[in-house]
Formats: structure tokens, C-alpha cells, sequence
């Protein structure tokens, strides 16, 4: 089992930011929805700045639990979060958000009677000085965005709201982006859509963890991934290490690798 | 036990069979619509076609509860259990054909209720017994553990004498003591000839209990077999790890706003 | 002093009826029910309608009475019970005032309810019948007293053997979650019907009492407010308690024609009235801030519930 | 003929009146999830507060504006100290609502104690203009003319201002506002504040027609309930229609073809209120979503 390093050499040409240095890091977290059940069972994460980090695992493992306990939206029981080297442990959600992390929810993750610009405008409710300046950016990286600026999100197809769901969480910003399943409901064209587009925003230097069900696709573009099982880490790993270990794919399946 | 399906979203035309005095494991990845089958099969959710037939007799478009008085019992993903009764009641109410539910019997025929009552109460106490309750019995339901509930919720589809149990998650968020032992129950219990059919994301759960698997993806069987075979089939694997072109099909973003957990 | 005491429990036993009913819907059941008042007025309309214009005796009108009620209650039912609980909250006030805006001045109806002019003269045969009972030796008043406070106690123990009952088991139950009840074979709509018409039939017998006690009917008995009063009783008491209707009823009678002690000097009589239903109001807030539980409710309950 | 236009345009009047008071309810209610059954008594408390400056001598117009005030420091102040630590402690919805029934009986008899029950006005109400098809006191006018204002005043706070944007972002979606970073208690409490000034407003509209009485936000609850609910619950613009729809619906039931007595014409529209619930919960122009 590989421990975490930084993100591959290979990458560290295109970072603007200075690479390597901890942005998140998550220890023995504890956590879940309902008291006394804990979906996630001393989990440990790390992200470095500028790195994009999977997290897949069977359905059930607690991916989607540990990216929202990471964002303040489940209860964290026990554990610590640090961002920028600050606890951030059961901060409440705005004060991460102030703080430089963006997060798309799986579903519901767009405004629906809202319009294609008044959704990004939301994103940057904390800071409304920087709209204009951000729009410029966003629709540069999404285009389809900027014809559509003023369409209601309820009305577009899955991968365009997915689109107005990362343009949203981008608009101040942050260090850091948390993607739930970006890929859940979507066509495969769309989903290769999104994973480009991912790709690019973390090329610019935004560090990315998302959680995953297309662990093909997922592991293949991330520089480090971590596997979850029944709550806890299984194996952790640069990207290509993990698609290609047959105890992960056994995993998946229940034959439980031993060691 | 023929189950088949067309029209609806998040179960496109599945069809499967569930063999009498069996353990039958239902997977696949998030949003395969292995719990909006249950929903439709159960009549908690209509199908727009196709035919669902339960113990030789149809059972389209019938409502839950009489489903449920069929014999055929669920249980859910989220443990539904009547928080502010207790745990013995929570059992009592589940025993069926009782005289005493109907309005006024307590006026008029006392003596056949309290008979019935006796005899619920005896067999309640029993499986209570079995299942390790019995100390909770005056507690109110939702003083109980996650794990615990799981197990009341079990016990009291049990109460109903049914001919088939489907279970929704039954291991989800319980701890392994416990749910070891819910296995071992549901183990005595098919050897005793009960069906079962279980919804299950621990796949050494299933590879364990289950005889024959059903693997599903997008609303469709993509595949059947015992587990072995079932684990070696590439479909199956392409399911779960994602093709790399993806087969997700757009018709699904429904069934993933419902369908949607970790 | 008597009379203050007469008055108070008059009052208290038909008011604990309407709680009992209100409590079998919400207490029991889970149903917001805001029209209850509704079924009050047919309890006392379908009597004196029966006894004044179609000369029938006091007991084929009071059947009728206590049957208009439950059928009333059943189309109620039928469709409101599928509302969410808000919803039905709404559509049941709705049902009131619409109710006794009909009674009040619907066309035809008025020729049987006489509209706001009322109808008086019903009540004679009732309170000649006291000699037959053997009651002779009480005044109208303590009779009426009497013959409350039996039907509080006779419905109080029919319900409590009904809801200890399985059948109350049930409706518990659909209170509780009403998917796991279906999921358990119990056909959930049929019990809330079935609840709905019984608490509906209970204030029908309220409404025939009232009745008797005000001796003449009008339109401006029967607003939302009686509901509201129903309410604040039935959550002072407890909800899902067999007594607290009871107990809540006399304390909250007891301190509502309390203020009829304060003198005119401090309040006149119109004020008065504004204060107790102020009262009502306020007190209404503080149970549910302070006690939501009532005085006989579990605190545990409370807390458990979602 | 002539008389169908007369309802029509006494219909759009009423129908004014309650627009205003029914885009306060369903702003709170979207926003909130919450039924506040105390609502129409804050149009009492606005229409009343106007008049107790016309008292002191004050033009009705300037009277207006302390009659706002009080109505948006009213609901500010109650979402302070009652909603806002009530629902903190987890108090569900339907108590919240039961909180909202005492809240009007508090309310209304305040002002039955302070007033008393007569019945009081402004000032006296000007004869019918004839307009030929139909006739209206300046006053009906004022009250038509005023709450278009008020209304499209409402409708560029929500659509151009971004407290507006915020407040329908909230009735999409709480937990996505949230982790959007939005302050979301902030937005609460300034969707009660302006809620409030509508209310009180629509109050002072209401007492326009000629009447006031400490129960005339409470009659008119149900036909504010109406219109929220036939426009589709949640939905400021919805309501807007609903209410004119409710308002026209329950005046033209009193046309001589119909024959209803004029008593009888709000149960008309607390029929229809009944029909939209059970037909389509989600009202005319909502969104099945919005349930």
C-alpha cells in the first residue's frame, strides 16, 4: 500500500501555484447522518495544493459521507480537519466557503428557477465585487455557459447543469474543489464533457477531490486515489497504481483482498 | 415468482424470477433501480407495464398493504420503525388477522381479542427473544440503535408469518456483531423454508449468503448466476468500475436524484 | 358561586368532548384537523332542525344528529386525508368557515337554519325529560351538568378501550410512519377515515349538548375560534392521553371565566372578552414554546417525535 | 352586461388587495416552509397603525409609511425573538404553525382591546367615478394603482436586486445556499421584514375600501390562502395571479345569472382553494416540484 506523496512529477510543470504543500488534511474522521451510526470510520485524506484526488469504492463505503463531513453538511464525531494548516473541524459551511472551498453536491446542485447567471451570481454572494471579472473566466472555460447566461438552470439537460453547478462553485475562487460523483446521471458524452473540464480547472491550478463511481475514469486522470471500504481507507495510491491492482477490482466485487 | 417491467424509468423493463426457499441477492451500482424495483413490486410505487405475479397470483397494481397480506414483506433502506411505541408494541401491531382491528371490537367481542392478544404477545416475546430484544421490549422504538433497529424490523416483517421477505440494505450502517447475527437468522430462517430477497452493497455479504445473484445496471438484469459466476462476468465488472465510455444512459438522471446515496 | 362552578363545568364536559375527538384525529392519528367546529355545528343544527321544523322526538334527532356528524366526517375524509398535513390543516378550516358561511346564508339552506336569526324552542322536550329520568330533583342547570359529564365519562371510556385496543395500536402506528403500516398489510386509509368519522361523531354529541346549553342557535357560535379552543385544551391536557382532554378542558375553562371575576373597574365587559381570547392566543405559544407535551404528555415522546 | 364589467373590476379591486398580502405569505413560505395563519393580522396591524397617524392629523399617504414600518419591524422582531429560536431548538413545522394560530389571537384582540370592535375609516369614501362600463371611488382606484406598484416594486426586488436573487435562490434550494456561502439566516429575516411592509401595506389598501375592523386581516386570510394556493404555493408571481383570479372568481359568483347571495361569495373562493388542493396540489402555476 503506497503511502500518499505529492502529486506526479509529471504534472508539476503546468502548476502556477507552488505544488506539494498541504491543503487539506483530514485525520481519523468520524462521522455519519444519524447518531450512534457512523458511516465513516477513521478516515484520513490529504490534498496538496494544486493535486486532483479520487476517492472511489463500493456503493455504500461512505465516499459521499466523507466529502460532506469534509464541507461541514454531516456531523463530524470525531477527527480533525485542517485547511491551510487551520483546524477547520465542525466549522460551519459559509465559513469554508469564505475560507477557499467549493463543493457540488451530487444531485439538486443548481438553483432551478434561477437563471444560468443569477446561479453564478449566488456563487459569489460572499464577495459581489469580483461577478463580473469571475464571469469573464467561467465562461471562457464554459462557453455553452455564456450563450446561455440567461436560461433558467431547471430547464437545461444534466450536463449542462453540471456545468453551471462547477461554473457556480468556481465563482470565488476557491483553493480547493470538492465533486461529488460529477459523472453520476449523466451520457457518456457528457461525462466526457465534464472530466475534460476538470481536468482544465485543475490544470489552473485548483485542487480537486472528488468521489467517483466510474473508477476507470476517475483513477486515470487523478494524480493520487484513495479506496474506501465500509467506511474506512482500503488503499491509497497514485492514480494509475490503483486502476491497474487487481485487489481493487476484487473489491468491488467481494472477494475481499487480505493485506 | 415472475417480476417484469417496461415503462417505467428507473426499472426499464427488468425481468426476473425469484425461486421459492432462497436467498436471492439483488446488485449493482448506485442508480440501477434495485430499490425502485422493490418499490414497484411492493406497491409503493406504480409501474407504467409489464406483469409482476407473486405466489401464483398477480399482484399489478395492487396497493402495499395488500401486498404485505399476501406474504409478501419488506423492509426499508432508512429503518422505518414506529419511534414512539415500544418495542413490543411495534411487534403486536405487525401479527395479522387480528379481530381486534377492527373498529368497535373492543366493544363487542373483548374476550376474542384478548385471546389473540395473549397468543401475539407469547410469539412476539419469542422472536424478541431470538433476535436479542427482549431487555428493550418497554423502550420506545426510537431509543434503539441504528443496528438494533434493523433487527425490530426484521423480527416484525416476521410477526406477519410471510411467505417472502425483501430487504433493503440490511447491513447498511449496523455494526458487524449484529450484523452477523442478522445473517445468521435469515440463514435459519430460509432453512426453514422462508424466501428471502436482499438489496446488499457489502458484496462479502452477498457472496456469503446469497444462492443466486442478480446483477443489475440502469433498470435492466445484465446478468444472473450463483456468485462465482457472477464475479467472474466482465459485464459485471464494467458496471461497477465504470467502462471507461460509460453506459450510463441519460433516461436515468431520475433515478439518481431518488436513488441517490454514498 | 355555584352557578360560576355549574357554568365552568357545563362548559369544560363539552369542550373535553370536542378535545376527545380532536385528540383521537391528532393525537392518535396524526390528522391536523382545523374544522372541527364544523362538525360541531351539524351536531346541533341536524338536532334542532329535526326537533323545531320536521317535529321528530329527542331521540330519532339526536341519531340523526350523532349520524350526520360521522357522515359528514366520512366526506371530509375521503379526500382531505391525502393532503399533506399543512394542506389539510388549511382545507379543514376552509371546510368550517365554508360550512357556516352555508348555514348563515346558503340559498334554500337558510329556510332550515333560519340563517343568523337563529332557531330557538328546540330544548324543551330535553329538559322535560328529567322528571322520566328520575332526575326531578335537580335544576335544569345541574341536570345539564349531569347529563355532560355522563357522556364525558361514557365516550371517555368507550375511547379508552378502543385505543388500547389493536385498532388504536394501528392508528399509533399510522401516527408513527404511515409506509411501515402499509408495508405491515394495514390498509392505512381506511383507518383514517374511520378515525376522522368516530372524532367527528364525538363533537356532533359536543354540538347537540351546546345546543341544549345555549338554547338558541346561531351562525356566530360556530366560528373557527371553538376549534382553536378544542386545540389549546386538547395540547394543554396532552395529546394522545386518555385524560388530558379532560383535565385540560376544566383548568382551561376554570381560568377563561375566571376573568369574569375581574370587576368593571378594571376591565369592562368587552374587554374582558378581548383578554381571555388574548389568553387563549398566548397560551396556545407558551405550550408549545415552553411544554409541547401538555400537562400529562411525556416529555420523552416529545423529544422522540421527528 | 354592465353588470359583469362592474363585478369584474370590483373583483380586480379585491383581487389587488390580496395580491399584495398573498406575495408576503408566499415569499415566507418559500422561503420558510412555514403556513403563518397570523398573516392576516398583520394586515390589521398595518391598516390600523395608518390610522392612528391619520388621527394626529397626518395625510393618509404619509400615514402610510410608519403603518410599513411597523409592519416590517413586526415580523423582523418575531422572526428574532420566536421564529428563528424556535426553529433552532428543532420545532417542527406543524407546531410552528399552531404557534402562528396563538400568534393571531394575540394579535387580533390587542387590537379589538386598543380600538374596540367598531367599525372606523379613514375618511369619508368619494362617490363612483363612471367610467361608462363601470363604476369606482378614487379610492378603488388608489387601491388598484397602489398595489401594481407594490407588486412590480416586489417583482424587481426578486428579479434585479441580489437579496431578491437570494431569497429565490432559497426557495430552490436551502442546503445548496448554503454551500454557496450565503448567509441564510440574514436572508430569513429580510424576507420577514419585507414581507411584512407588503402586509402592512396591503393593510392600509384594504382599509381604503372604506372599512376597517380588527377582523379584516382575518376574514381575508382564506382568500389570501387561496390565492397563494391557486397560483401555486411558494411562488411570488403565482400568487400575484391567483389572488386576481380568487378576487375576480368570488365577485362575478355574485352576477345575477348565479344568483348567489353576496354573503356566500367568499365560500366560493375557499371552494375553489379546496378544488386546487385536491386537484393540483402544486396550484395552477407552480412547479410539482415546489410541494
Amino acid at each position: 500500500m503506497a503511502e500518499a506523496n505529492g502529486p506526479n512529477e509529471a504534472r508539476e510543470a503546468e502548476e502556477p501555484k507552488e505544488a506539494g504543500t498541504l491543503l487539506l488534511e483530514a485525520r481519523d474522521l468520524l462521522s455519519g447522518y444519524v447518531p450512534e451510526v457512523d458511516i465513516v470510520r477513521g478516515c484520513d485524506v490529504e490534498v496538496a495544493a494544486g493535486e486532483l484526488v479520487s476517492v472511489i469504492g463500493p456503493n455504500g463505503a461512505g465516499k459521499s459521507t466523507l466529502i460532506k463531513s469534509l464541507f461541514g453538511l454531516v456531523p463530524v464525531r470525531g477527527g480533525t480537519i485542517y485547511f491551510e494548516e487551520n483546524e477547520v473541524t465542525r466549522f460551519p459551511t459559509h465559513r469554508l466557503v469564505e475560507a477557499g472551498i467549493g463543493y457540488v453536491p451530487q444531485t439538486e446542485n443548481v438553483f432551478p428557477t434561477l437563471t444560468v447567471e443569477e446561479n453564478l451570481e449566488m456563487g459569489a454572494y460572499l464577495r459581489p465585487k469580483v461577478i463580473q471579472e469571475r464571469y469573464e473566466e467561467l465562461f471562457e472555460w464554459f462557453p455553452i455557459l455564456a450563450e446561455r447566461r440567461s436560461q433558467r438552470a431547471g430547464t437545461m439537460s444534466g450536463g449542462q447543469r453540471q456545468l453551471v453547478a462547477l461554473a457556480r462553485a468556481l465563482m470565488l475562487q476557491p483553493s480547493l474543489l470538492l465533486l461529488d460523483e460529477p459523472s453520476a446521471g449523466l451520457s457518456p458524452a457528457n461525462v466526457d464533457v465534464i472530466f475534460d473540464r476538470i481536468q482544465l480547472i485543475n490544470s489552473k491550478g485548483v485542487a480537486i477531490l472528488m468521489v467517483e463511481q466510474n473508477a476507470k475514469r476517475a483513477l486515470a486522470m487523478s494524480d493520487r486515489g484513495y479506496v474506501l471500504e465500509m467506511g474506512q481507507n482500503r488503499f491509497t495510491g497514485p492514480g494509475e497504481e490503483l486502476l491497474n491492482d487487481p485487489k481493487v477490482a476484487d473489491l468491488y466485487l467481494g472477494g475481499r483482498a487480505k493485506g | 415468482m415472475q417480476l417484469s417491467f417496461g415503462g417505467l424509468k428507473a426499472v426499464d423493463g427488468a425481468t426476473l424470477e425469484v425461486e421459492p426457499g432462497k436467498i436471492t441477492a439483488l446488485i449493482g451500482p448506485n442508480g440501477a433501480g434495485k430499490t425502485s424495483l422493490f418499490n414497484v413490486v411492493t406497491g409503493f410505487y406504480k409501474a407504467d407495464g409489464g406483469a409482476i405475479s407473486f405466489d401464483g397470483g398477480s399482484i399489478m397494481g395492487r396497493r402495499p398493504h395488500s401486498i404485505a397480506k399476501r406474504g409478501l414483506v419488506r423492509t426499508f433502506q432508512l429503518t422505518k420503525s414506529l419511534g414512539r411505541m415500544s418495542v413490543l408494541e411495534n411487534m403486536m401491531v405487525a401479527a395479522p388477522g387480528q379481530a381486534g382491528e377492527k373498529v368497535f371490537a373492543a366493544w363487542v367481542v373483548p374476550w376474542m381479542i384478548n385471546r389473540q392478544e395473549k397468543e401475539n404477545h407469547r410469539k412476539a416475546i419469542e422472536l424478541l427473544e431470538l433476535f436479542n430484544l427482549i431487555d428493550k421490549k418497554d423502550d420506545y422504538a426510537a431509543t434503539l440503535s441504528g443496528g438494533q433497529r434493523k433487527l425490530l424490523e426484521l423480527a416484525r416483517a416476521l410477526m406477519m408469518e410471510p411467505k417472502m421477505i425483501l430487504l433493503d440494505e440490511p447491513m447498511a450502517g449496523i455494526n458487524p456483531t449484529l450484523g452477523a447475527r442478522l445473517l445468521e437468522h435469515v440463514g435459519e430462517l430460509r432453512d426453514r423454508g422462508m424466501t428471502f430477497v436482499l438489496v446488499e452493497h457489502d458484496m462479502d455479504v452477498v457472496m456469503r449468503v446469497s444462492e443466486h445473484v442478480i446483477v443489475m445496471a440502469n433498470g435492466k438484469v445484465i446478468t444472473q448466476g450463483s456468485a462465482d459466476e457472477v464475479r467472474q462476468n466482465q459485464e459485471v465488472i464494467d458496471a461497477y468500475l465504470g467502462t471507461g465510455g460509460g453506459a450510463v444512459d441519460e433516461a436515468l438522471d431520475e433515478v439518481f436524484e431518488e436513488d441517490a446515496r454514498g | 358561586m355555584i352557578a360560576y362552578f355549574q357554568t365552568v363545568l357545563i362548559t369544560a364536559g363539552i369542550f373535553a368532548l370536542l378535545a376527545q375527538g380532536l385528540n383521537l384525529h391528532r393525537g392518535y392519528t396524526g390528522l391536523l384537523n382545523f374544522g372541527h367546529v364544523a362538525f360541531f355545528a351539524i351536531g346541533s343544527y341536524t338536532m334542532a332542525i329535526m326537533i323545531v321544523t320536521f317535529e321528530f322526538g329527542l331521540l330519532i334527532s339526536f341519531i340523526a344528529a350523532m349520524l350526520a356528524a360521522t357522515i359528514f366526517g366520512i366526506v371530509v375524509a375521503l379526500p382531505a386525508i391525502r393532503l399533506r398535513t399543512d394542506y389539510l390543516a388549511i382545507v379543514t378550516i376552509t371546510i368550517g368557515e365554508i360550512f357556516r358561511l352555508v348555514i348563515q346564508s346558503g340559498p334554500g339552506v337558510t329556510e332550515l337554519t333560519r340563517g343568523p336569526r337563529g332557531i330557538r324552542g328546540y330544548s324543551n322536550e330535553f329538559f322535560f325529560l328529567r322528571e322520566d329520568l328520575g332526575l326531578g330533583f335537580l335544576d335544569p342547570q345541574m341536570y345539564l351538568l349531569v347529563i355532560v359529564w355522563a357522556a364525558v365519562i361514557v365516550v371517555g371510556l368507550l375511547l379508552f378501550l378502543l385505543l388500547r385496543s389493536p385498532w388504536g395500536r394501528v392508528l399509533k402506528g399510522i401516527r408513527e410512519d404511515e409506509d411501515a403500516m402499509r408495508a405491515l398489510g394495514k390498509n392505512v386509509t381506511s383507518y383514517k377515515i374511520q378515525s376522522f368519522a368516530i372524532g367527528a361523531a364525538i363533537a356532533g354529541l359536543a354540538g347537540v349538548l351546546f345546543a341544549m346549553d345555549i338554547g338558541s342557535l346561531s351562525p356566530v357560535a360556530y366560528l373557527p375560534l371553538i376549534t382553536f379552543q378544542a386545540w389549546t385544551i386538547m395540547m394543554l391536557g396532552g395529546m394522545g392521553t386518555h385524560l388530558g382532554p379532560i383535565i385540560g378542558s376544566i383548568i382551561f375553562w376554570s381560568i377563561f371565566n375566571g376573568t369574569l371575576f375581574i370587576p368593571d373597574s378594571i376591565v369592562t365587559g368587552a374587554e374582558a372578552a378581548y383578554l381571555r381570547q388574548i389568553g387563549v392566543g398566548a397560551l396556545i405559544m407558551l405550550i408549545i414554546i415552553v411544554r409541547p407535551q401538555g400537562i400529562l404528555g411525556s416529555r420523552e415522546e416529545m423529544v422522540l417525535d421527528k | 352586461m354592465q353588470e359583469a364589467f362592474q363585478l369584474l373590476a370590483n373583483g380586480i379591486v379585491i383581487g389587488s388587495v390580496i395580491a399584495v398580502a398573498a406575495v408576503g405569505l408566499s415569499l415566507v413560505f418559500g422561503v420558510l416552509g412555514l403556513i403563518n395563519v397570523a398573516h392576516g393580522d398583520f394586515l390589521t396591524l398595518g391598516a390600523f397603525t395608518a390610522l392612528v397617524f391619520v388621527g394626529l392629523g397626518l395625510p393618509l399617504y404619509v400615514a402610510a409609511v410608519p403603518a410599513i414600518a411597523a409592519g416590517a419591524l413586526a415580523m423582523g422582531g418575531l422572526e428574532k425573538v420566536l421564529w428563528k429560536p424556535m426553529r433552532d431548538r428543532g420545532t417542527s413545522n406543524v407546531n410552528l404553525l399552531i404557534i402562528s394560530i396563538g400568534l393571531a389571537l394575540v394579535l387580533r384582540h390587542v387590537i379589538f382591546w386598543i380600538f374596540g370592535a367598531r367599525v372606523q375609516r379613514f375618511g369619508p369614501v368619494s362617490e363612483r367615478i363612471d367610467f361608462g362600463l363601470f363604476a369606482l371611488t378614487p379610492q378603488d382606484i388608489i387601491i388598484v394603482v397602489g398595489s401594481a406598484i407594490a407588486l412590480i416594486g416586489t417583482g424587481l426586488m426578486l428579479q434585479k436586486t441580489r437579496i431578491g436573487t437570494a431569497m429565490r435562490a432559497l426557495s430552490d434550494n436551502k442546503d445548496l445556499a448554503e454551500a454557496s456561502g450565503i448567509n441564510v439566516s440574514r436572508v430569513i429575516l429580510y424576507t420577514w421584514v419585507i414581507a411584512g411592509a407588503l402586509t402592512a401595506y396591503g393593510g392600509v389598501l384594504l382599509g381604503l375600501q372604506g372599512r376597517l375592523f380588527p377582523n379584516m386581516g382575518w376574514f381575508l386570510l382564506l382568500l389570501i390562502f387561496a390565492g397563494v394556493i391557486l397560483g401555486g404555493i411558494g411562488s411570488a408571481y403565482g400568487a400575484m395571479i391567483g389572488s386576481l383570479i380568487i378576487g375576480v372568481a368570488q365577485e362575478m359568483a355574485t352576477h345575477s345569472i348565479i344568483g348567489l347571495p353576496a354573503d356566500l361569495k367568499t365560500a366560493v373562493a375557499f371552494l375553489v382553494l379546496i378544488l386546487v388542493l385536491l386537484v393540483r396540489p402544486q396550484g395552477i402555476f407552480g412547479r410539482r416540484k415546489a410541494i
